[in-house]
C-alpha cells in the first residue's frame, strides 16, 4: 500500500505545478490544452507502442 | 465344537480370500506377486536376469539343480563379508541369508525356515536388527502405500553393511546451458569497417578544416 | 543595419547541422548504424534462444547483468540535461543556454534507451504490456511499477517541454527548409504569435516539476527496485537514494560536457559556447564526484564497521576480492583522479584544457557505468545462503547488445541535430 | 401450444444444469473426502471444504482449502543429503535439466564450522558444498532449502504484474501465464529459492507429467509444495520420496495434525527469520528416530 503513497508523492506535485501554470496569468487556452493534449497522446502511444511491440516480439519468442 | 467349526471355517475362508486377493493387489501395485515365487522361482525371472547378465552358459551352476544339494558358493564367488562373517564360517554364512540350493539368487531363508522372495529382503534384515525393522515398517525409510519403501540394501550392501552405501546419491543435476560462440568472422569483418568508417571520418573532417 | 547582420549571422551558425551535412557525418553514421545492426542481431539471437544465451545465471551467479546497468546508467544520464536545462529557466542562468536543448535532447534519448534496456532484460518481453494491464493491481506494491510510472512520466513530461519550447524556433523556420518544413509546421499545430510569452512560463513549471522528478526518479524510485530488498546485502540500504541520485547528476553532466564539446567543435561554435562553460561544468561535475566519494567512502565503512556477515562478504568482494581490480582502479582512475584534475582546473584557471576536461569528462561517465555494474553484480554473487560463490562475465552476445543501445542513443542524436535545431536561437 | 413456453425452457434448462454440475461437484467432494491416503500425515483436515469460486491458474483445477494453512517441517538432523527429494521433485514437476540446480537445494555443510559460535555465512559459504558427492559423508550435514511460502514473501511484494500470489490456504505460487521475466522476484528472495528459464524447457513427450504444466521460456518458477497433489489430500512429492523421513507436510492450522505435534514437541527455527518473511517451512534437528 506504500506504492499509493510514493505514486502520490509523484504524482500530485506534478499536476499541482501543471495547474499553477495552467492558472496563472498571463491565461491562455491554447498552450494548456496542447500541453495536456501532448501528454493524453503520448500516454495513447506508449500503450499502443507496448501492445504493438510485444505483438512483433511475440513472432521471435519460442512460445 | 461350534465354535471351533466355525473359527476354522472363517479362518479358512480368509485363507482362501487371501490368496486370490493378494495377487490381484500385488499386480496393481506393480509388486511381484509373492505367492507365484516359490523354491523353484519362475523361469521368467531367470530369463530376465540372463537377458541382463548373459547367458544361462555364462553359469556354470548344476543346469538342473534337484533341490537337495547345497551349493558351494565360495568355490566361484570370492565374496568377502564385513562384518556379516559373524554368520558363519565358510558356506554357512550364505545360508544364513540364501537358500542354501536355489542357485537362482531369487528367494531368501528365514532362520525359521521359511523361504521369502528376494524383493522381501528387508523382512529378513529385521530377523537380527528388529529395532530398525520396527522404524523401517513405520515409513523411516519411505511410506507404506504411497511409493514403495526403499529397502535396506538399497543403501546398505548386505556382505559389507557397515563400510558400503549403495547407490544412495542421486548424481549431480545436468549442466547449464552454454552461450553460442561468437561468430568470430562476422564480428572481424564489422570491427574493422567500424574502425574505418570512424578513422574515415576523422580524417575527411580534418582535411576539410585545414585544406 | 551593420549590426542586425552579425546577429544574423550569429544565428546562421547555429543552423550549421541543419544546413550542412557532410560525409564526415553520414560515414559516422553508417559506423554507427552497422554497431546498432550487430546490437539487433545479438538481441534476435537472445530472443530467439532466450536468455541463456547470456551470462546470467540463477541461483548461483548474477541474476541481473549488465543489461541492468544499463538501464540504471541510461535512468541516470537522463537527468544531467534537464538540469542543466531548468538552471537555464529556474535561475536565468543565461551563460548555459545555448546548452539547455541539448542536454533535453539527451534526456529523451536516454529514457527511451533505458526503457528499452528494461524490455531486453525481460524474458518475456512480448508479454511487456502486461505491465500496464496490471498497474492498477500492482502499483500498491511493486518498485517496478513505480519506476515504470515514473519513468514513462518524466518521459512525457520531458518531450512534452521539449516539443513545446522549441516550437519558437519552429515557427521562423518552418518556411526555409522543404520536408523537414513539413514536420515543422505539422508540429506548429495551433501556433500564435503570443504563446510565446505564456510558453516561457510553461518552461518555468515544467522545470520545477522535472527537477522534482529528477529526485523522484534517480533519487527515489531506481535506488528503491534496489535499496528495498533486504534479500540483497549491499543493495539494502536507505542511503540508496542520494547515492544513485548523486551518481546521476555527476555521469549525467558529464555526458552533457561531452555533448557540447563535441558540437562545439565540429560546428565550429566557439563563439557560442564559451571554455568558460566548460570550466563551470567541470567543477560542478567534480564536486558532485566528490561527494558521491565520500558517500561510498561512508557506504563502506558503514558495512566493515558493524560487519554483518552478508554486507561483509559483498564488501570483500569489490575491495578484495575477484572484482577489487576493477573497483579500485574505478575509484582512483575513474572517480578521484578526473576530479582532482577538473577542481585543479578550478583552482588555477591557466591549467584549464578543453581536451583535458572533455577526457576527464569520459573517463568519469565510464567509470560510472563500471561503478554501476559493482553495485548490481557483486550483491547477486553473494546470497545469503551459503550457495557456493558465483561468477558473472558477460558474454558477447550481452556486450554487443549493450554496445548496440549505446551506438542508437548517439545514432538517435545525430538524427536529431540533423532534423531539429540543438540550440535555442538567442533572442539580443 | 405448447406446454411450457421457451423461457420456462430456458430456465429448466439452466437449473438442470446447473443441477448436473452442483451433483457432479457434491459427487467429487463425497469421493475425495474418501479417498484421504491414509498416510502417516494427514495434511488436510477432515472436515475439508473447498471454497467455491476462484479456481486457481497454472493449468491446475485446485482450489484453496478453506481454514487451511500448509506447511513444512524438515528435520536437518535426519536429512542424509542424498537429493532424492530434488529428483522426485524434478520429475514430479516437470522441470527440464536447463534448471539447475532443480527447485529444492540440499546444502551440504562441514560440521568442523562451530556453529554454537556463531560461524560467519562466509565460512559457511567456504565449509558448503552443493556438489553431488556421495553422500552422507562423515563430518557432513545437510541443510535442504526450497520456496519456503512465506507468509510475508518479498518476492509478492514486487512483483509488478501480480504473477506470483499468495494463497489463502498458505501456498505462494505463479501464474506463468501473467509473468514478464523480469527476475525482480528472484533478487527479492532471500532463499535463492526461484528459479529462471534461461532458455526453452527441453522435455520429452513421455516424461511429462500432465498434472503440472510445462513452463515456457522467460518465465520464473519455484516450488509449489505440489500444489496439485496437496490441495488434494496426497503429500508433495519430495516428502513422499524422503527415505530417511526428514521432511512433513501438513496443515499448521490443524492443531491434530503431524506437522503441528512436531512443532509443538521439537524446538524449531526458520530461515532467515530476522528479515521478517514469515516462512512456512520450519526446521528441526530431532535426528533419527531409532538412535535410542
Amino acid at each position: 500500500m506504500i506504492g499509493y503513497i510514493v505514486i502520490a508523492m509523484v504524482l500530485l506535485p506534478v499536476i499541482v505545478l501543471i495547474g499553477a501554470f495552467v492558472l496563472e496569468k498571463p491565461r491562455n487556452f491554447r498552450v494548456p490544452a496542447l500541453l495536456l493534449g501532448s501528454l493524453a497522446a503520448q500516454t495513447a502511444f506508449v500503450f499502443i507502442f507496448l501492445a504493438l511491440f510485444g505483438l512483433l516480439l511475440g513472432l521471435l519468442i519460442p512460445q | 465344537m461350534k465354535w471351533l467349526t466355525l473359527v476354522l471355517g472363517a479362518a479358512l475362508f480368509a485363507a482362501v480370500a487371501w490368496l486370490l486377493v493378494r495377487p490381484a493387489l500385488a499386480a496393481a501395485s506393480g509388486e511381484v506377486p509373492a505367492a507365484a515365487v516359490s523354491a523353484t522361482a519362475q523361469p521368467s525371472s531367470v530369463d530376465a536376469n540372463y537377458a541382463v547378465y548373459g547367458t544361462a552358459a555364462d553359469y556354470p551352476h548344476p543346469a538342473a539343480p534337484d533341490g537337495t544339494a547345497p551349493l558351494d558358493c565360495l568355490s566361484c564367488h570370492k565374496q568377502t563379508l564385513n562384518y556379516h562373517d559373524k554368520l558363519g564360517a565358510g558356506n554357512r554364512a550364505c545360508y544364513a541369508c540364501h537358500v542354501s540350493t536355489d542357485w537362482k539368487m531369487d528367494t531368501l531363508q528365514l532362520p525359521s525356515g521359511a523361504v521369502i522372495p528376494k524383493d522381501e529382503s528387508s523382512q529378513l534384515c529385521g530377523q537380527c536388527h528388529q529395532d530398525r525393522y520396527n522404524a523401517w515398517n513405520e515409513g523411516t525409510h519411505g511410506i507404506p502405500g504411497t511409493v514403495a519403501a526403499i529397502p535396506c540394501i538399497a543403501c546398505h550392501n548386505p556382505h559389507q553393511p557397515q563400510v558400503e552405501f549403495l547407490n544412495i546419491t542421486k548424481p549431480p543435476m545436468p549442466p547449464v546451458h552454454t552461450p553460442p560462440p561468437l561468430p568470430k568472422d562476422l564480428a572481424i569483418i564489422l570491427g574493422i569497417s567500424v574502425a574505418c568508417l570512424i578513422a574515415g571520418a576523422i580524417i575527411l573532417a580534418r582535411r576539410r578544416e585545414n585544406p | 543595419m551593420l549590426r542586425r547582420t552579425t546577429i544574423d549571422q550569429h544565428q546562421e551558425s547555429l543552423l550549421r547541422p541543419l544546413l550542412n551535412t557532410g560525409r564526415p557525418f553520414l560515414m559516422l553514421c553508417a559506423a554507427l548504424a552497422l554497431i546498432v545492426g550487430w546490437g539487433v542481431y545479438a538481441w534476435i539471437i537472445q530472443l530467439s534462444q532466450g536468455l541463456g544465451v547470456t551470462a546470467m545465471r540463477t541461483p548461483v551467479g548474477a541474476t541481473w547483468g549488465v543489461y541492468i546497468v544499463n538501464f540504471i546508467f541510461f535512468a541516470s544520464m537522463a537527468h544531467g540535461g534537464m538540469a542543466v536545462s531548468a538552471a537555464v529557466h529556474l535561475l536565468k542562468a543565461e551563460k548555459f543556454k545555448p546548452l539547455a536543448r541539448m542536454g533535453e535532447v539527451l534526456t529523451i534519448v536516454a529514457v527511451c534507451m533505458a526503457g528499452f534496456s528494461i524490455v531486453i532484460d525481460m524474458g518475456r518481453p512480448d508479454r511487456v504490456f502486461n505491465m500496464i494491464l496490471y498497474w492498477p493491481g500492482r502499483v500498491g506494491e511493486s518498485p517496478l511499477t513505480w519506476d515504470i510510472t515514473v519513468i514513462i512520466l518524466y518521459f512525457m513530461l520531458s518531450l512534452s517541454f521539449l516539443w513545446l519550447t522549441m516550437r519558437r524556433d519552429l515557427a521562423r523556420l518552418a518556411d526555409r527548409f522543404g520536408i523537414r518544413g513539413r514536420l515543422y509546421k505539422v508540429m506548429l499545430i495551433g501556433y500564435r504569435q503570443e504563446e510565446d510569452k505564456k510558453i516561457d512560463r510553461l518552461a518555468y513549471w515544467l522545470s520545477i516539476a522535472i527537477v522534482f522528478l529528477i529526485v523522484m526518479l534517480s533519487g527515489g524510485v531506481i535506488p528503491w527496485i534496489f535499496g528495498l530488498l533486504p534479500a540483497q546485502a549491499g543493495w539494502f540500504s536507505s542511503m540508496a537514494g542520494p547515492y544513485f541520485l548523486t551518481a546521476a547528476l555527476a555521469s549525467s553532466m558529464a555526458a552533457v560536457t561531452i555533448v557540447a564539446a563535441v558540437l562545439r567543435k565540429i560546428y565550429g561554435w566557439q563563439e557560442h559556447i564559451k571554455p568558460d562553460l566548460f570550466r563551470t561544468l567541470g567543477v560542478i561535475v567534480a564536486l558532485i564526484t566528490a561527494f558521491y566519494i565520500y558517500l561510498s567512502f561512508t557506504e563502506q565503512l558503514t558495512v566493515n564497521f558493524a560487519g554483518p556477515h552478508g554486507e561483509v562478504a559483498v564488501s570483500e568482494l569489490i575491495l578484495s576480492g575477484e572484482l577489487s581490480p576493477l573497483y579500485w582502479g574505478t575509484m582512483i582512475g575513474g572517480f578521484i583522479l578526473p576530479t582532482m584534475l577538473m577542481l585543479a582546473q578550478a583552482i588555477r584557471p591557466k591549467w584549464f584544457s578543453m581536451t583535458r576536461t572533455v577526457i576527464a569528462a569520459v573517463v568519469l561517465v565510464i567509470a560510472f557505468w563500471v561503478k554501476r555494474f559493482l553495485i548490481v553484480v557483486p550483491s547477486l554473487l553473494r546470497p545469503l545462503l551459503p550457495f557456493p560463490s558465483g561468477t558473472y562475465s558477460p558474454t558477447w552476445i550481452e556486450w554487443s547488445i549493450v554496445a548496440g543501445t549505446v551506438a542508437l542513443a548517439v545514432l538517435l542524436y545525430a538524427v536529431f541535430i540533423k532534423v531539429f535545431p540543438i540550440v535555442e536561437a538567442q533572442e539580443k | 401450444m405448447s406446454p411450457i413456453s421457451r423461457r420456462q425452457f430456458i430456465t429448466y434448462l439452466v437449473g438442470a444444469a446447473g443441477a448436473v454440475v452442483l451433483s457432479t461437484r457434491v459427487a467429487q467432494a463425497a469421493s475425495k473426502a474418501g479417498d484421504v491416503t491414509q498416510s502417516r500425515t494427514d495434511p488436510v483436515p477432515a472436515a475439508r471444504k473447498k471454497t467455491p469460486g476462484k479456481p486457481v491458474v497454472d493449468g491446475v483445477e485446485t482450489q484453496a482449502v478453506a481454514g487451511a494453512k500448509f506447511g513444512m517441517v524438515i528435520d536437518c538432523g535426519a536429512c542424509i543429503g542424498c537429493r532424492r527429494c530434488q529428483y522426485a521433485c524434478k520429475t514430479e514437476n516437470n522441470t527440464p535439466d536447463t534448471i539447475s540446480p532443480a527447485w529444492i537445494e540440499v546444502f551440504g555443510l562441514k560440521n568442523e564450522v562451530d556453529l554454537t559460535g556463531h560461524a560467519s555465512m562466509e565460512e559457511l559459504r567456504q565449509g558448503a558444498t552443493t556438489s553431488y558427492t556421495e553422500s552422507p559423508k562423515p563430518g557432513m550435514w545437510y541443510l535442504a532449502t526450497q520456496c519456503n511460502h512465506c507468509d510475508n514473501a518479498p518476492c509478492v511484494q514486487v512483483c509488478p504484474t501480480g504473477a506470483t500470489y499468495k494463497t489463502e490456504d498458505g501456498y505462494v505460487l505463479m501464474d506463468y501465464k501473467k509473468c514478464v521475466g523480469c527476475r525482480f522476484c528472484v533478487v527479492a528472495c532471500p532463499y535463492n529459492a526461484r528459479r529462471f528459464n534461461w532458455v526453452p524447457p527441453k522435455l520429452d513427450e513421455k516424461d511429462i507429467n500432465p498434472q503440472v504444466p510445462v513452463r515456457p521460456v522467460g518465465v520464473v518458477e519455484k516450488c509449489t509444495f505440489c500444489v496439485h497433489r496437496t490441495r488434494d489430500g496426497k503429500l508433495p512429492r519430495c516428502v513422499e520420496a524422503c527415505p530417511v523421513s526428514a521432511r512433513h507436510f501438513g496443515n499448521l492450522n490443524d492443531p491434530q495434525s503431524e506437522v503441528s505435534r512436531l512443532l509443538r514437541s521439537t524446538p524449531n527455527f526458520r530461515l532467515l527469520e530476522d528479515l521478517n518473511t514469515e516462512p512456512s517451512i520450519r526446521y528441526i534437528t530431532r535426528g533419527r528416530k531409532f538412535t535410542g
